[in-house]
């Protein structure tokens, strides 16, 4: 793997940058593998990368049915941070939160990893109530999370609408500094890169159309719309058609798919500083290095695979957007796009072993799963590898919902993801 | 005088020049109908913007939506300013004000320009492979550096004071584009009496009419017959015309959505306008006539100013009498650029040659040229454009290979072909399929009530246009259910063609070239970076497209996905269809956040409810706190009183003699039917059937998980009707949390369910003077104790006027519930209040209820309990029926972890130091000196200074807590640890004798 | 915004009017205090989240109130057909018209 | 005693005042004019089939069994809101909670006189005004005179009432009410184009 740096780019200037090697290679299938990973988003791309530094596991195929990164990785508002309730949430996106700080050093790939600060506004009594569990449940975990007066936020974020007049005045919001955003197809492209450099096969327009499994019930492989492609362990890392896969393995999902929408408007000169997040009036926006207002939209109702959404949605979004900063409406609307995002009862994810032997699943990051890319992929490629989760994942099981013991974010703060 | 670049008679427009317009500081003179781009063509002006990555000095590439290039500013004053607007389509307006954008300190000298001499190291994804070093330095020097230089206009900064509409329409027929197929489409449907709509984006009819001089129709030139059709359609009643009008989305089931654009065409617009309207129409059929747009040539240097499509040039002689230039050069691989040549020939404009990349095209068009003597090359190609500024030659070499010549020109029309714009059929889900012969993506297979007419669906000629529109439109009235079909198909008498063109780099940007040949203007992708995308493993589209940024930019890459595509096929060594087609996302053009919000702003914005009794809260000078949709009195300061001395005041006062507190806004559900009971029975945790009509009774629900839903006190009216109340914020969600089970679950139960949450307003009494302020007011109830024990209820009347009079505490005290009439509340209020008076009550808010009932450790859901609570966990197993066998939660309830030792329990918390109040969400912990992270076993739920008891109070959910009595816990806060005894959760009057008191 | 026929109200409305309801015909036990945890886990937490024709419930919310049942192909969101609540899964489906 | 204080009292308590929501607001704009409707009877009725017969007797009108219709006579007007479920409004000051007490068969009548809100819009922009927040086809083969449906308009919930071809009544929840005024007030700024 040619390293990338400015001097790199200075003698490819020369040469009229004919000389970049490919950024990963696009190999047949092999027969068979000792991991397949069914799915190259920035998850499965992440659990293969570390499967080859961590655990020296390198034949490893990572199957895709599209192009990598072409999923939710590629569709997401990029929005990274850590400041969650409970001690497992808290663990596993910090974990993530610690190894975005370093990433691109790690990858030697620039994935642009913004910390900007996420502010998360509070607009009555019970929002601040419920922030300020945050802050403190934060704190305590040694996470970073801080509590700003109005004033103090508006300080933060200038265009922030704060008058008291507002329909849901701004009454106080918190702050976690280390949060921010990154590139989020640098995500996908580092980690493959880095995958790929180390032997891992990424194969492109691959669908899994079946999970083969032997007589004493243990996986064997997959067929694919490339034929049968052998492996003692698949990892399932396909966020809106998780479920699909499992069935596959006869294996019925606690999850429901639905359409996520979000949408850019056209670029102009920096004027918005951080990422701000309201779960009141659900509103989510931040401004890319490309200059474009990112806003983040809520899900469609309804179980949903089609990737578009309806116009009310984004309707319902912008509305908020323009009530907290009403210069916004003379912006245009430049594109607009649909994912799917895979949800648990909980709204937490599942990072676990499965009951089907050599079957493991990364899914149900709901609305939430680009922030958690890192440590998502650090700690399922340490399930994979060891047979075994990691404690970081430990609670994330699928039994839990049989048992009760569920993480509960939403339910525990009313806080979107 | 008229501007330098106007033609005497030529054109549609009067060309007196009244309209004065500025841009970047300096007037000029339009004429009436002008785009802001023809006016200043008009004048000379072509450089206009500065691109987004180099800041190369770029001008009109075009004469429409598909503009790249010329984006300005539009300022109508400091609260009015649009960026990002394309001169293209912005009709110009008497006083109209523009400004160059992306520049610094001017456009003609623009710093930033350097990246252009640094290009070689700013390529297609740099900035992935660097800056990454010192860690910090990202954040902190490079992405700010990135970001300034990045952007285009500047974002308003202060509210918009304009305001937007919006309208839901339906029509059978909904033709979308009105050149001559959309035309011919309405005007078969309409003539059969179907609800047609209309729309196209331009202010005039027409589309390509506007500059094909050669089409012919009934018998007139065929832009005026485009107006005359369409008058003749606005004057239909089942017709609705829509000029200014971009369908953007094409949505599920047939459902569109469009923007028009009402008044930033007029010079002082009416502030009863609207700037934008929004029409969401549903249409049974969609007819879409979106035509295509015409391609640039890839090769060095093609942005210069001046250098633009032939159709552009075509239009801004053909219709806005605007020559581009004196002297221009013509660059094709494709006939209708010769059109152009001969329209400016014709008009006395110098052709300087034609330069025809194909080798022996033979057609009319090309004898006409050679006929007015224009010099034509065929087998050439322009290699180089010559100018910074502004363009001043055009470099020709055969195309493979040889001698090289320079011709001074002063501009360059190029045609590569045309694109047929497909974006709305591909919104709908169409799938659209490769014509190899003709080079096109044209709509294959549809998904939806729609069909494609005309050049977006690949017909060539207007003939061949307006029988396939004119059949289209009248099929499509008939499949929406229109049976007489009648009127004539309008005749094309002469007509434009040409043929195909060609896609990807020209050999002037061959592959071996480092030229910069633009295939995206605006974001600066070049034909190189496209193939360095793909020699760096790019090997999709979608790849390529987010590597290199092609088709990203504002214009949505209306001109450069082909080309893009092309290249990256060729270099791929692969057929175009394999690499695929980049999907189009609306919208087909930018529309405003404003256009999309339409009403939904300020009042608009969300529903603010307000109680009957507001109006006089209101007037006491209460402050409001926002619960839900609703605004409650927080609590009522006297002058000189900050929130605590009232809330303190107001505690102290409901426990001395009483106060008054509007309830109106808790949810009230009224449960009518002989099973009433029955049903009652498995929605919440309690028992039902024994109680007694005239009785009351404190109602726990949950979900089917276990976990407590809402709660609330019930009163039973009569055997068959229960007057059920919820929380505030609950009550919609309790609603059909109940009518999904009535309806689903328990079908055969005979019972009904009825919002009454604001037919009664509710004034609740509360204290030991309580019974005194309501009884004089009372008409046949006895209030006796006998008679209206707690947590009874009685129907009569107060102030004359129908009550259901509860009698029902949640301060501890005596207490009554008065619930009236809506619009008696205010009323019945004011005499509640002057019967207060005469015993020193005072009104009191939901910051004092919340401190009452905490001082009295009754719970609120949604602060004690979080949807992760159960009964048991919040100390109210007592309410859960033990003999019951079905309720819904009765399962999920008693799951392994939901019975599990060691849960979070409900418990009350003292502080050590009385006069310190916890802070609500703090969490707690048993070893005040372990290292972080801390094992957190609870948080606190409520906390509140509590003037009855003399010191602070607090409730908390604690793991284990109900075992832990009297033990001590801790709260680390920020400034120091803080020690709590655990407690019971009655910190008032644990014996309860005020109920009666 | 989807287009939904309400089989009480007899004609398709607006998506505004209506709310989903989650996937149907996933009965209540009668006797579900006497399920196990792992029947209370399948009726109550898994999904079968089909990438194609699920049967979902729907409520007609802003409408005439009622529950309804739709089949629906999820990939292309068009409604293959509704029927009214306590009405039978239906075996055979109308072909997937446009 | 108390007994006895309640009888006193009785004499001396003059009735409360009733104060309507927007009570006599009005809005007029080209081509459409808004006003608030004075305080109505109304009875939220829920019944089965088997009822409906005895209901309509009592009530004097006869309930529509058909979607999205009404029957009106003497100033009562039925709508159907749903299977077993209509609105029905008295503007006569007649009281139809006490006409359905007299009803054995089975039902439930509530009354919501306080609860809703009517407003009235008339003139011949009434429907493009309705329609800048109603996303239904309120054209007349579509939504005819005596058409009624409960449905959406903004961000609330109401009931409309088509009462001739270019007027319709808006029902809504009392506390929503001036939400409403105010959607249509804007909407009819706009709704003649």
């Amino acid at each position: 793997m040619k390293k990338y740096s400015v001097f790199a780019i200075a003698r490819e200037a020369m040469r009229g940058h004919k000389g970049w090697e490919e950024q990963w290679s696009s190999p047949e299938p092999k027969k068979e593998y000792d991991v397949i990973i069914v799915g190259a988003g920035g998850h499965g791309l992440a659990t293969a990368y570390y499967l080859a530094t961590v655990h020296g596991i390198t034949n490893v195929a990572v199957l895709e049915k599209g192009w990598l990164g072409g999923g939710n990785t590629g569709r997401n508002t990029t929005i990274i941070r850590s400041n969650y309730l409970y001690d497992e949430s808290a663990g596993i996106y910090d974990h993530a939160l610690k190894l975005w700080d370093g990433l691109s050093q790690e990858l030697n790939y620039n994935v642009m990893y913004s910390p900007r600060g996420v502010m998360m506004l509070a607009h009555n009594v019970h929002d601040i109530q419920v922030l300020k569990r945050h802050v403190h449940a934060n704190r305590l975990n040694g996470i970073d999370n801080e509590w700003l007066t109005p004033e103090a936020a508006k300080e933060f974020c200038p265009p922030l609408n704060i008058s008291r007049d507002a329909r849901y005045p701004v009454m106080g919001a918190t702050l976690q500094r280390r949060g921010g955003t990154a590139r989020h197809d640098a995500v996908a492209w580092g980690y493959a890169r880095g995958a790929s450099a180390r032997g891992v096969h990424i194969i492109q327009n691959c669908e899994v159309t079946g999970v083969k499994r032997a007589p004493n019930g243990a996986v064997t492989g997959v067929e694919t719309t490339r034929g049968f492609i052998g492996a003692r362990k698949v990892g399932v890392v396909a966020a809106g058609h998780s479920s699909v896969i499992m069935n596959m393995a006869g294996v019925r999902m606690p999850l429901e798919s639905y359409p996520l929408q979000a949408l850019v408007s056209e670029p102009v000169k920096p004027v918005f500083p951080c990422v701000v997040m309201s779960n009141t009036v659900h509103a989510y926006i931040s401004q890319s290095d490309k200059g474009e207002l990112v806003i983040g939209a809520g899900t469609d109702q309804y179980v949903s695979y089609s990737q578009t959404g309806g116009l009310h949605i984004l309707q319902h979004t912008l509305d908020a957007i323009c009530e907290m900063f009403p210069m916004f409406t003379r912006m245009k609307m430049l594109r607009s796009w649909g994912g799917i995002v895979d949800v648990t009862p909980d709204r937490s994810p599942i990072l676990a072993k499965t009951p089907v032997p050599g079957l493991y699943v990364n899914c149900g990051w709901g609305t939430g799963g680009f922030k958690a890319t890192p440590g998502s992929g650090h700690v399922f490629a340490h399930t994979i590898a060891r047979d075994d989760p990691h404690p970081i994942n430990a609670p994330f099981t699928i039994e839990r919902f049989r048992t009760g013991r569920l993480i509960d974010e939403a339910a525990a703060a009313a806080v979107a993801h | 005088m008229i501007a330098a670049f106007r033609i005497p008679g030529a054109g549609r427009l009067k060309q007196a020049e009244t309209t004065r317009f500025s841009f970047d500081g300096r007037s000029y003179a339009g004429v009436e109908g002008d785009t802001l781009a023809s006016a200043l063509l008009a004048n000379g002006v072509h450089l206009v913007g500065r691109s987004f990555k180099y800041h190369r000095p770029r001008g009109f590439l075009s004469a429409g939506a598909e503009e790249p290039n010329a984006l300005v500013e539009i300022k109508r004053d400091a609260a009015r300013k649009t960026p990002n607007v394309r001169a293209t389509v912005q009709e110009l307006y008497d006083g109209l004000t523009a400004q160059s954008q992306n520049r610094w300190p001017s456009l003609a000298f623009d710093v930033s320009a350097v990246g252009d001499i640094a290009s070689p190291l700013l390529s297609a994804g740099f900035y992935y492979k660097t800056f990454m070093w010192p860690k910090s330095a990202w954040k902190n020097l490079y992405e700010p550096k990135i970001r300034a230089a990045a952007g285009l206009g500047v974002a308003p900064d202060q509210p918009d004071p304009d305001h937007y509409a919006a309208r839901f329409a339906h029509c059978d027929v909904l033709v979308l584009g009105g050149g001559a197929a959309g035309i011919a489409a309405a005007l078969a449907a309409a003539e059969t009496g179907v609800r047609v709509i209309l729309a196209d984006e331009q202010a005039d009819f027409g589309g390509s009419l506007h500059f094909e001089s050669g089409a012919k129709v009934d018998g007139q030139d065929g832009f005026a017959w485009a107006q005359g059709a369409v008058a003749t359609l606005k004057a239909m009643d089942n017709v609705r015309v829509l000029s200014r009008t971009t369908a953007f989305g094409y949505y599920a089931q047939n459902f569109v959505g469009l923007v028009e654009r009402v008044s930033d065409h007029l010079p002082n617009p009416d502030r009863e306008l609207p700037r934008e309207r929004l029409w969401q129409v549903r249409a049974r059929r969609v007819v879409l006539a979106t035509g295509a747009i015409e391609r640039h040539m890839v090769f060095a240097d093609n942005d210069r100013p001046g250098i633009m499509l032939a159709s552009a040039a075509r239009t801004y002689l053909n219709h806005y009498g605007v020559a581009v230039g004196r002297n221009v050069g013509v660059y094709t691989a494709n006939d209708s650029a010769y059109a152009a040549a001969i329209d400016l020939k014709k008009a006395g404009v110098g052709v300087a040659a034609i330069v025809d990349l194909r080798d022996n095209p033979t057609g009319p068009v090309i004898d006409e040229a050679r006929a007015l003597g224009i010099e034509v090359n065929f087998g050439r190609a322009v290699i180089r454009a010559g100018g910074k500024l502004r363009v001043s030659s055009m470099t020709v070499q055969p195309k493979n290979g040889g001698g090289e010549r320079t011709i001074p020109v002063d501009a360059i029309l190029m045609s590569a072909g045309w694109t047929p714009s497909v974006h709305l059929f591909s919104q709908s889900r169409g799938k659209v399929v490769f014509n190899d012969e003709t080079k096109r993506f044209v709509p294959g297979i549809y998904a939806q009530d729609c069909v494609s007419v005309g050049a977006c669906n690949g017909t060539d000629g207007l003939s061949a246009t307006i029988d396939e529109a004119y059949a289209a439109g009248a099929k499509a009235a008939k499949d929406a259910g229109a049976n007489t079909v009648k009127g004539t198909k309008p005749k094309v008498d002469a007509s434009e063609s040409w043929s195909r063109g060609m896609l990807g780099a020209a050999p002037g940007a061959g592959p071996d070239t480092t030229v910069k040949a633009f295939v995206d203007f605006q974001n600066d992708v070049t034909a190189k970076d496209i193939r360095q995308a793909v020699h760096e493993g790019m090997r999709s589209i979608e790849h390529v497209k987010r590597f290199t940024t092609n088709g990203m930019a504002t214009d949505q890459g209306k001109t450069s996905n082909m080309h893009g595509l092309a290249i990256a096929a060729e270099t791929l060594g692969k057929p175009i269809p394999q690499v695929g087609l980049t999907t189009f996302r609306a919208p087909y053009t930018p529309v405003t956040f404003g256009s999309i919000v339409g009403h939904a702003r300020g009042k608009l914005f969300d529903p603010t409810r307000k109680t009957a009794i507001h109006p006089w809260a209101e007037a006491q000078g209460a402050v409001f706190e926002d619960v839900g949709q609703w605004k409650r009195a927080w609590y009522f300061p006297k002058p000189g009183e900050d929130m605590h001395a009232a809330v303190d005041r107001e505690c102290v006062t409901v426990r001395k003699t009483a106060g008054l507190f509007d309830a109106s806004t808790l949810g009230k559900i009224e449960v009518v039917g002989p099973d009433a009971a029955k049903f009652m029975e498995l929605l919440y945790t309690n028992p039902w059937e024994k109680l007694e009509p005239g009785r009351c009774r404190y109602g726990i629900m949950l979900r089917e998980d276990g976990f407590i839903y809402d709660d609330g006190v019930v009163g039973r009216l009569a055997p068959d009707r229960f007057h059920v109340t919820t929380t505030t914020g609950g009550a919609p969600r309790v609603m059909n949390h109940m009518e999904d089970y009535l309806q689903t679950e328990f079908p055969h139960l005979n019972v009904w369910l009825t919002s009454i949450t604001e037919q009664w307003a509710v004034i609740a009494v509360q204290g030991p003077k309580s019974r005194e302020i309501i009884a004089p007011l009372v008409e046949g109830i006895d209030m006796s104790d006998e008679a209206l024990p707690h947590m009874s209820v009685r129907e009569g009347r107060i102030c004359g006027v129908p009550a259901r009079l509860f009698r029902m505490s949640f301060t501890g005290e005596r207490g009554f519930e008065v619930n009236v009439p809506a619009d008696y509340g205010e009323a019945v209020w004011e005499a509640l209040w002057a019967e207060g008076q005469k015993h020193g009550a005072c009104a009191y808010g939901t910051e004092a209820m919340h401190v009452l009932r905490a001082e009295k450790g009754y719970i609120i859901v949604g602060q004690d309990t979080d949807g992760t609570v159960t009964p048991g966990d919040a100390g109210l197993d007592w309410a859960v029926g033990k003999k019951k066998t079905d309720f819904v939660g009765i399962r999920g309830m008693a799951r392994p972890d939901l019975v599990a030792k060691g849960r979070k329990q409900l418990v009350g918390l003292k502080t050590k130091d009385p006069k310190v109040v916890l802070e609500e969400g703090a969490q707690i912990v048993g070893d005040p000196k372990q290292a972080i992270p801390m094992t957190m076993i609870g948080h606190v739920t409520s906390s509140y200074w509590s003037e009855n008891c003399g010191r602070s109070i607090a409730l908390a959910l604690v793991a284990g807590g109900r075992d832990r009595m009297g033990e001590t816990l801790y709260v680390p806060m920020p400034n120091g640890t803080i020690e709590v005894e655990v407690t019971g959760m009655v910190f008032f009057d644990e014996k309860g004798e005020r109920l009666n008191g | 915004m989807l287009l939904i026929r309400c089989p009480y109200c007899e004609e398709e409305r607006p998506e505004l009017e209506f709310r989903n309801a989650g996937e149907a015909h996933i009965a209540r036990s009668p006797n579900i205090a006497g399920e196990s945890d792992d029947d209370f886990e399948k009726f109550f937490f898994i999904r079968s989240n089909p990438k194609g024709i699920i049967y979902e419930r729907w409520r007609h919310m802003h409408g005439c109130a009622r529950f309804f049942n739709a089949v629906r192909d999820t990939v292309s969101d068009r409604f293959l057909m509704t029927y009214k609540a306590g009405e039978p899964k239906p075996t055979k489906l109308p072909g997937a018209a446009k | 005693m108390a007994k006895a204080a309640a009888k006193k009292s009785a004499v001396a308590v003059p009735p409360a005042e009733r104060r309507p929501a927007l009570a006599g607001q009005e809005l007029s704009a080209t081509g459409v004019t808004l006003a608030v409707l004075p305080p109505a009877e109304r009875i939220s009725l829920r019944a089965p089939d088997a009822s409906v017969a005895a209901l309509s007797k009592a009530l004097g009108v006869t309930l529509p069994r058909k979607p999205k219709t009404s029957a009106a006579k003497a100033g009562r007007t039925a709508l159907w809101l749903g299977p077993d479920e209509w609105l029905v409004i008295d503007e006569v000051g007649k009281d139809p909670l006490a006409d359905c007490a007299e009803v054995t068969a089975l039902h439930s009548a509530v009354g919501i006189s306080h609860r809703n809100v009517g407003i009235s819009v008339t003139g011949p922009a009434a429907a493009a005004t309705i329609n800048s927040g109603c996303p239904q086809d309120l054209s007349l083969d579509v939504f005819p005179v005596g058409a009624a449906s409960r449905t959406i308009l903004g961000k609330v919930e109401i009931v409309l009432l088509r009462t001739a071809s270019d007027a319709f009544r808006v029902e809504c929840w009392r506390s929503f009410s001036d939400y409403v005024f105010t959607f249509l007030s804007e909407a009819a700024r706009d709704a003649a184009a």
